[in-house]
């Protein structure tokens, strides 16, 4: 016993002895130095495997790839280095998001990162690119959350759920008259946050909420559900939650006499993926996404995705990550400069400075980071599925 | 058998012994009797009696009974599904003692076959020629292919292990799960893949006639895709037929099995190979082929439930036998595990549970899973060896 | 010794419409070796559950040590001084040989969570584990300790099961054929050995037994069962000579007894 | 290998053809999941090596090691015979792909296999595209003939080169797909330094192996590793390691040199103790002296790849060469020292076995200065699923009681330890309330926002016991109403524990509590506030560096107690009770009880692990709480072996390290992940380490009665 008191004082001893070398980990200075002929290696994270959300996150990807076939080189003070990406599944959870954070930061020729696609992996992940003077802009991460805890790594080009929860709720009360209305979610970050937002605005405006509740991701059968939500007799059933289930409940209202119930829901379900699944029971479902127009911009991408990948995009993220990719060369070719010895040099603050502040004129309309990390204009554009496509429709507010 | 009371405590006292196995089905049906008038005292009470506490004049409550019957029809057409997959489970526990956790994923198999057979002969217009001959061949070919994927396992994941230490050939299981869900998800993507939208109508002139332009079109009733509103004692509610098949089907697929290892020769080498394996295997049967042959049975009916789950459902990923697997897991445990009817009963049971109940008991339907498996709590304190209990075999689990 | 260490009065134990064991009266004195004999299915065993706690008697007593024990758990009837073995031997498969024995000690030693986790049983463990070889030696099996006990022959398991009985210092031992499977000259080994049992450790020993050689020689006290009743008690003289034994047995499975004998 | 029915036809043996059939099948379904295309873009060694080469090289390779293996002929020529024609037909099913691809139109082949992409072009032809495929076919089969046959010429070797050649390329290619992550972990100039330190300790080792007094031998060991030091600390103040140095050019500023240890005395200290290390594991044991010498032969690697950066060619080669020479001629040096190790007093093996284990407990609080982040992260998970598994093995397996949530209990400490030291938690359900949104973490955890609305808000230290506590409670609560359950329906009621926790986690119900799906966050990491002592010593345990520090006591912790245990008087009821429930009662062991406290040990362990993961998350989100988890834990003590500690090690590297190192093959992770669960329980099923046999009366005494005499009770 005694033995056991020493060797654990020891230890103690020991430990405290070494915590300052760990924590004097550092090393990485905050540059990215690169010789001539290196790539410029920019990190990209999703959830690439698992259920449910694969999908978008190959969309993101492929978002990025066609920015970078735009753009394989960057080029400063003349001198061109070719753009490479590592691509990491973080998954769609907090220690993933955390794995990869961590891999990235402890790899020092990793300039900045695309991603983390989803919210919670995103949180997670932010304290340790934030200690590592990193930057990240996600295409996808929406949490009100991420852009009010004072993270320095943490930029998006997509609007925050708050945005977005806001302009759905007045759609609903304004546009389509909806003041008893059910609302689900899919018990993620992101759909209970979006509805929790939506919910606070729309009760605000002098709706009711008749039911909340929500689905299992990659559970099959929701009738049980909607009859529920059948008996409170709602004007609109609001849903906010991914393609898979959304297609489901779309499908399933069916079954239980809710047809004539419009359907809403977010850019979770905005996307071809949505009616290829739904096929026409999805004619009229509503939609919104964080795009505020139609541009020829967006067709002829949307087009070029097409011929690319030999399918329509099964989601809109895949413009925000290109504006993310964009934003994040603009930003290195801006900061980036050749040294004496012909490196070249990208001082990370200088580069989280320079995103934070950037502005131009992207695929999804115009970014202007605010300086909290929030780079999307907060436009919301409205859509509804008609012939088996999403198409824009004016909002013609009811009163006003 | 009758040894048994004199062999040492073999069993244990919460065990009772096989004299009883009479007695104890008696018991079974009593309790079920029991719970189910527990729930439709409960249920009237919430209907007939609560709101007439707080309702005001003129107005309606939220839960009445046309949501109790549509919920409860809802309920047994996923039960059925999950009495199907169970009894896989049920099966091969019966037989093996091994939980075999890749049989979700057997399922899953059935049910991407079917698509690829009935994607086929939609292309072919072979579908809308024959709907009812391509919907069996579509349930051939997915019966098929469960039926290939189960041999495969049972060949390379189970077989070696037959001595093993029992949680061995579980974690094989889960590895082999792993295995043939991203096996799927890289051969056939991850977007979902959607069964069509499939119309067969029946009974031409007898129902289903409509006023349209001011004749009378008899189109008869879709089985498969409608839904039409329906008074069920005096309550009108939304029925689609295709609930009722998926019932119809599963049961008779669940008779013919029962009657398979009632009156058939491999049936009855089935029951002795779970009952002893050394012994039946001195007595000439072939354990072996035996026990592929329960492996087949279970991932049989584990496709057909495929087909019929899509046809119903239509979405198909490789991660979709994972939810419907466990449930039917819960209910083979609950029924009694190694026990056939205990699976029907327990997959009908579990599924209207799931689908009831939260509504019943006033709870948000997100929390159905905590009703299912708080329910099953209950019942394993009451009953620990599942409802039914062992029947199959009365060896120690 | 006028007092018995066991009394059982009018025990009956029912499964269902069958009845296992029908009131049956029993006593066994200090230091005795007692015998239960009668045809397969006679209900020897379920008696010995009763007596053990596995079962609890629908009716009557069971005394033992001046205090009923019917009704309580197998650990506390233990902890009180009956310890048995098992017709189909029952050893803890893949623990080792002092393993085994030292778990037949558990209700002696103290040791809770608390006391292993800071290191202070490790006196008692060295005493238990002193104790315990002594009692490998006693039941010949020195050396042996540290094999898996699933591994040993069959007959060291048989002594090893009666020293992990022996471990947890009992008053009364019950023995579920110790024989069973053995051939005549191993028979003769355990017979002495029980013997050495009652002679040297002063137990007092009840067994069931089939082999009528050995009842015969070491008994004190025969009782036979049939369908569930005492038939007859006595010396084994008076058993033999019992008409009642002898159409009990000869009327059913002489047979089986004789192909026991052979075995 | 399997041997039945193997028979023979000229060379040709059935058990080839068996084995190169099945995998005819799998490679056929392999290719159409579009692995060659996948992986083409991935570079293993720079512009030289892509990993859809050694995808080929894997798919025709393997399946002609196992054929050879099975091949019982000891003529090497039939050997390689049978391993190139398993090679050859291994082969034919990536052709059979190439004729389906020109067979089927593209687009209907990628409507069934979604990821297929054309492999036509690529690798799979040798590069031969639609208008000379003939020759690329022709090709392919060439290369699987020659291929398989170098793979059967490899197995005819003697067993220690082939293992050589196996373990150089094996070796080579993780080096090679891992290099980004680990070419900045060690610099030359210390990777030089410390290997040279502990070379010079071994060398002092051999000469000095006539002195008797063992720590005479200490000392100059320490000395010579000293003396390095000295050396290397005089070449650092004349700039050699600068950072464009004359000694060793492009290696970064190196952390023992010029990094974090500025003092010269600690410096040589440490050098010291690595020649010490050096010296002892010459007369260690075989598994201690092979382990250190390739841990030394990796750091200098890792020395190598700093300066190179890439995995160049040269690299590649150097590589291959140190491991296969490693393999070659470490063993025999093992097995010398073993031998000294063997002829030791058992006083002086003790002394050896105490430095060896003190040593590696230095070399793993040192290891994170070294790992970088990103390892770290990962050993930390690692760690966690270490302490869970030890905590479950306590349930599965020494009680033997299946437990399918134990994600329960994970879950139950995590959150406790989360609203405990969170302040926001109480009120708006994880929007931090206004006066505290501003404030540090740090103060939070030191526990400046005491009794905040009479709600206390404590330190991660503690809030750790209580979370612990809550959870062996909880956990023993839940174990009662199912006493009665046996096997596999304790099995799946506990899952439904498990279901229920990860609806309840999510639930809107809960949220005001429990924050749903936003789940508590930040939550405060934990700080070692000693300044009282030394106004220095304050420790922020921030990061993955720094919480390695927590889990590592905590694993050791956790398997001393579970150690202790196990061999306890309550140790050997679990396993009694496993063993057989009944008869261990009638032993005399109260189930309830022992039942119970298996439950609470067990969850225990698990709310120890959920808080530490709580506090290295900063936060805590319900999508970390899964049946996978419970599934994961439980595989890797089963996979490691049922009730061994080493096991749980092993098996949590394996189902927790190994997904992380699979990560350079991307979308084909899970798949590996699933397939190695199966093969490894195929091979072992008793796990990887099966639990030792405890020789408990080697370690009595020997009993003080010499003479048989009665027991005297």
């Amino acid at each position: 016993m005694r033995k056991m008191i020493l060797l654990i004082c020891v230890l103690a001893l020991a430990t405290v002895g070494i915590a300052p070398l760990a924590a004097q980990d550092d090393m990485m200075g905050p540059s990215v130095m690169l010789a001539p002929g290196e790539d410029l290696v920019i990190g990209f994270g999703a959830a690439l495997t698992g259920e449910g959300l694969a999908p978008f996150g190959i969309d993101i990807r492929r978002g990025v790839e066609l920015a970078l076939e735009d753009r394989p080189t960057v080029t400063v003070d003349d001198v061109e280095f070719n753009v490479a990406l590592d691509v990491q599944d973080s998954m769609c959870s907090p220690e993933g998001g955390q794995t990869v954070a961590n891999r990235f930061v402890s790899d020092d020729s990793i300039v900045g990162v695309i991603g983390l696609m989803c919210s919670s992996a995103a949180e997670a992940a932010a304290p340790i690119f934030d200690e590592a003077g990193f930057s990240t802009i996600s295409a996808s991460a929406t949490a009100a959350s991420l852009t009010t805890s004072d993270f320095t790594s943490f930029n998006r080009t997509v609007p925050t759920d708050a945005a977005q929860g806001l302009a759905a709720a007045d759609i609903i009360v304004n546009v389509l008259g909806a003041t008893n209305v059910a609302f689900i979610d899919d018990g993620s970050a992101y759909g209970t946050g979006l509805v929790d937002v939506i919910i606070d605005a729309y009760e605000e405006l002098g709706g009711t909420v008749a039911i909340r509740d929500a689905v299992t991701v990659g559970d099959t059968d929701f009738r049980a559900l909607l009859e529920d939500i059948s008996a409170t007799d709602p004007d609109l059933i609001y849903f906010a939650g991914f393609n898979a289930e959304g297609a489901r409940l779309i499908e399933q209202r069916f079954d239980v006499g809710l047809e004539d119930v419009p359907f809403m829901g977010a850019d979770g379900i905005y996307g071809s993926e949505l009616v290829d699944l739904a096929g026409d029971f999805a004619e009229g479902v509503y939609a919104t996404r964080p795009i505020p127009a139609s541009s020829d911009e967006l067709d002829a991408f949307a087009e070029r995705y097409i011929e690319t990948f030999g399918e329509e995009p099964p989601s809109a993220f895949n413009t925000n990550s290109y504006d993310a990719t964009n934003l994040m060369l603009d930003a290195i070719e801006a900061v980036g400069y050749i040294d004496d010895q012909g490196d070249l040099v990208i001082e990370r603050e200088t580069l989280s400075e320079f995103i934070r502040s950037a502005s131009f004129d992207g695929l999804t309309g115009v970014i202007e980071c605010d300086g909290t990390g929030e780079c999307s204009s907060a436009d919301i554009g409205f859509y509804q599925i008609t012939d088996g496509a999403f198409v824009q429709q004016e909002l013609e507010m009811m009163e006003e | 058998m009758q040894e048994t009371t004199d062999s040492g405590p073999s069993g244990s006292k919460s065990r009772p012994k096989r004299a009883l196995s009479f007695l104890r089905v008696q018991n079974a049906y009593a309790f079920i009797g029991l719970v189910l008038i527990v729930i439709f005292a409960w249920v009237f009470f919430v209907i007939e009696i609560e709101p007439q506490f707080y309702l005001q004049e003129g107005e309606r409550a939220r839960y009445a009974w046309d949501t109790f019957i549509s919920q409860f029809i809802i309920g047994l057409a996923q039960g059925s599904i999950y009495a199907l997959i169970a009894l896989g489970y049920t099966l091969v526990y019966g037989i093996l003692f091994m939980i075999n956790f890749a049989h979700g994923e057997v399922f899953m198999a059935g049910a991407y076959i079917g698509f690829f057979a009935i994607n086929a002969a939609e292309q072919s217009g072979f579908l809308e020629s024959q709907t009812a001959l391509a919907i069996l061949l579509t349930m051939g070919v997915a019966v098929m292919g469960s039926v290939i994927v189960a041999i495969l396992l049972e060949r390379i994941a189970y077989r070696p292990l037959r001595g093993a230490p029992r949680l061995v050939p579980l974690i094989t299981a889960i590895g082999a799960s792993i295995t043939l869900q991203q096996l799927f998800l890289r051969l056939f993507g991850s977007s979902p893949r959607t069964y069509p939208r499939i119309s067969l109508f029946v009974g031409q002139g007898m129902w289903g006639c409509e006023p349209v332009d001011g004749t009378t079109v008899c189109e008869g009733i879709d089985l498969i895709s409608k839904s039409y509103d329906v008074l069920i004692f005096n309550q009108e509610v939304r029925i689609r037929p295709f609930f009722f098949v998926i019932l119809f089907v599963s049961l008779l697929l669940m008779s013919a099995l029962w009657f398979f290892i009632q009156r058939t020769k491999t049936g009855k080498a089935m029951r002795a190979v779970a009952e002893d394996k050394d012994t039946a295997s001195l007595m000439g049967i072939n354990v072996d082929r035996t026990i592929v042959i329960t492996f087949m049975l279970g991932a049989a009916l584990a496709g057909a439930g495929a087909v019929l789950f899509a046809l119903y459902n239509r979405q198909v990923t490789p991660f979709m036998g994972f939810i419907p697997g466990i449930k039917a897991f819960t209910a083979a445990v609950l029924g009694g595990i190694g026990n056939v009817p205990g699976a029907m009963f327990g997959g009908l049971f579990l599924g209207v549970a799931e689908s009831v109940f939260p509504s019943a008991l006033g709870l948000p339907n997100q929390l159905k899973d905590v009703v299912a498996f708080g329910l099953l709590i209950v019942f394993m304190i009451f009953r620990p060896t599942g409802i039914f209990g062992e029947v199959l075999s009365e060896k120690k689990a | 010794m006028d007092q018995p260490l066991l009394n059982v009065i009018d025990v009956t134990k029912q499964f269902g419409g069958l009845t296992a064991v029908n009131s049956i009266d029993l006593s066994i004195k200090p230091g005795l070796i007692a015998s239960l004999i009668g045809p397969n299915g006679a209900g020897k065993t379920t008696f010995f559950n009763c007596v053990t706690g596995f079962y609890t008697p629908n009716e009557g007593k069971i005394i033992f040590d001046d205090r009923p024990i019917q009704g309580m758990s197998t650990d506390k009837i233990a902890k009180r001084g009956i310890a048995r073995t098992y017709q189909n031997i029952r050893l803890f498969g893949d623990m080792t040989v002092l393993e085994n024995i030292l778990v037949g000690m558990h209700h002696r030693l103290t040791a809770g969570m608390w006391r292993p986790i800071l290191g202070l049983d490790r006196a008692e463990e060295a005493d238990a584990i002193t104790e315990a070889i002594r009692l490998l030696e006693f039941v010949g099996l020195e050396g042996q300790g540290d094999y898996m006990a699933a591994n040993l022959p069959y007959g060291m398991q048989r002594r090893l099961e009666i020293a992990r009985a022996l471990a947890s210092k009992p008053k009364l031992l019950l023995l579920d054929e110790p024989t069973a499977g053995m051939n005549p000259i191993e028979t003769d080994t355990m017979m002495a050995f029980i013997r050495q049992l009652r002679d040297e450790l002063g137990l007092t020993i009840f067994l069931i037994e089939h082999d009528m050689k050995l009842v015969m020689t070491i008994s004190d006290q025969v009782s036979v069962m049939d369908y569930g009743r005492k038939i007859a008690e006595g010396t084994p003289k008076e058993i033999q000579n019992d008409p009642t034994v002898i159409a009990a047995y000869l009327g059913t499975n002489i047979e089986d007894e004789e192909m026991e004998a052979e075995a | 290998m399997m041997n039945q029915n193997n028979l023979r036809f000229g060379f040709l043996e059935t058990n080839t053809l068996r084995y190169s059939f099945y995998a005819a099948i799998a490679i056929f379904i392999l290719t159409l999941t579009g692995i060659f295309g996948t992986f083409a873009q991935r570079d293993v060694i720079q512009d030289t090596l892509s990993l859809d080469l050694v995808a080929l090289v894997l798919v025709i390779g393997v399946p002609a090691l196992v054929a050879g293996r099975s091949s019982q002929s000891d003529k090497p020529v039939i050997t390689i015979l049978n391993s190139a024609i398993a090679g050859l037909i291994a082969a034919t099913a990536v052709i059979l792909v190439v004729l389906l691809e020109t067979i089927v139109p593209q687009e209907e082949l990628m409507f069934v296999f979604n990821n297929y992409r054309p492999i036509i072009g690529g690798v799979a032809t040798l590069g031969a595209g639609q208008d000379n495929l003939i020759m690329g076919i022709l090709g392919l089969l060439a290369l699987s003939l020659i291929l398989g046959g170098i793979v059967g010429g490899i197995l005819s070797l003697p067993q220690r080169w082939m293992l050589a050649i196996l373990s150089g390329l094996g070796s080579m290619v993780i080096i090679g797909l891992m290099a980004g992550q680990i070419r900045n972990l060690v610099t030359p100039s210390d990777a030089l330094g410390v290997v040279g330190a502990f070379v010079a300790g071994y060398g002092a080792g051999y000469a000095t192996r006539t002195i008797a007094n063992p720590w005479l031998r200490r000392l100059l060991g320490f000395i010579a590793g000293g003396a390095v030091g000295i050396v290397f600390l005089v070449l650092g103040n004349t700039g050699a390691f600068a950072q464009n140095g004359a000694l060793l050019l492009g290696g970064d500023p190196s952390i023992i040199m010029g990094g974090a240890v500025n003092s010269s005395l600690t410096m040589i200290i440490g050098f010291g103790i690595v020649g010490l290390a050096g010296l002892i594991v010459t007369s260690a044991s075989s598994f201690v002296h092979n382990s250190a010498i390739f841990l030394a032969v990796v750091f200098a690697l890792l020395g190598m790849l700093n300066v190179q950066q890439r995995m160049t060619v040269i690299m590649a080669i150097v590589t291959f060469i140190a491991f296969a020479a490693a393999t070659i001629f470490i063993p025999p040096l093992g097995t010398q020292s073993n031998k000294q190790y063997r002829t030791l007093s058992p006083q002086q093996k003790r002394s050896i076995d105490v430095i060896t284990g003190v040593l590696a407990l230095v070399l793993a609080l040192v290891a994170p200065v070294f790992m970088g982040q990103y390892i770290t992260n990962v050993l930390d998970l690692v760690m966690l699923y270490i302490i869970m598994g030890i905590g479950l093995n306590v349930m599965v397996g020494y009680a033997g009681l299946l437990d399918l949530g134990y994600v329960a209990s994970f879950a139950i400490g995590a959150y406790t330890s989360a609203i405990l030291t969170t302040p926001s938690i109480f009120t708006t359900g994880c929007i931090p309330f206004e006066p505290i949104a501003d404030a540090r973490y740090a103060e939070m955890c030191t526990g400046i926002l005491t009794n905040w609305q009479g709600v206390g808000i404590l330190t991660f230290w503690q809030a750790w016991p209580i979370a612990i506590v809550v959870s062996a409670f909880t956990g023993m609560a839940l174990g009662v109403p199912v006493l009665r359950l046996r096997g596999d329906y304790l099995a799946i009621v506990t899952l439904g524990f498990g279901e229920m926790t990860r609806v309840l986690t999510r639930a809107q119900i809960t949220a005001p509590v429990l924050g749903a799906a936003q789940g508590i966050s930040p939550v405060p990491f934990p700080v070692i506030d000693l300044t009282s002592l030394n106004p220095d010593w304050y420790f922020e345990l921030s990061n993955a560096s720094t919480i390695y520090y927590l889990y590592i006591f905590s694993v050791l912790a956790a398997a001393l107690v579970v150690w202790r245990l196990s061999g306890s008087r309550l140790g050997r009821a679990w396993r009694a009770m496993k063993a057989d429930e009944d008869v261990a009662q009638a032993m005399g062991v109260p189930l309830v009880r022992t039942k119970l406290l298996a439950f609470g040990v067990s969850s225990a362990f698990a709310g120890l692990g959920g808080a530490i993961f709580a506090a290295q998350l900063r936060g805590i989100f319900p999508d970390s709480f899964t049946l996978l988890v419970s599934i994961n834990v439980l595989s890797l003590i089963i996979i490691g072996g049922l009730g061994s500690i080493p096991g749980v090690v092993v098996g949590a590297l394996m189902l927790v390290g190994l997904p992380e190192v699979l990560r350079e093959i991307q979308d084909y992770r899970l798949l590996v992940f699933g397939v190695l669960l199966v093969v490894v329980m195929l091979l072992k099923p008793d796990g990887l380490i099966p639990p030792p046999i405890r020789q408990l009366s080697k370690q009595q005494k020997v009993p003080q009665s010499a003479s048989p005499q009665p027991n005297t009770q």
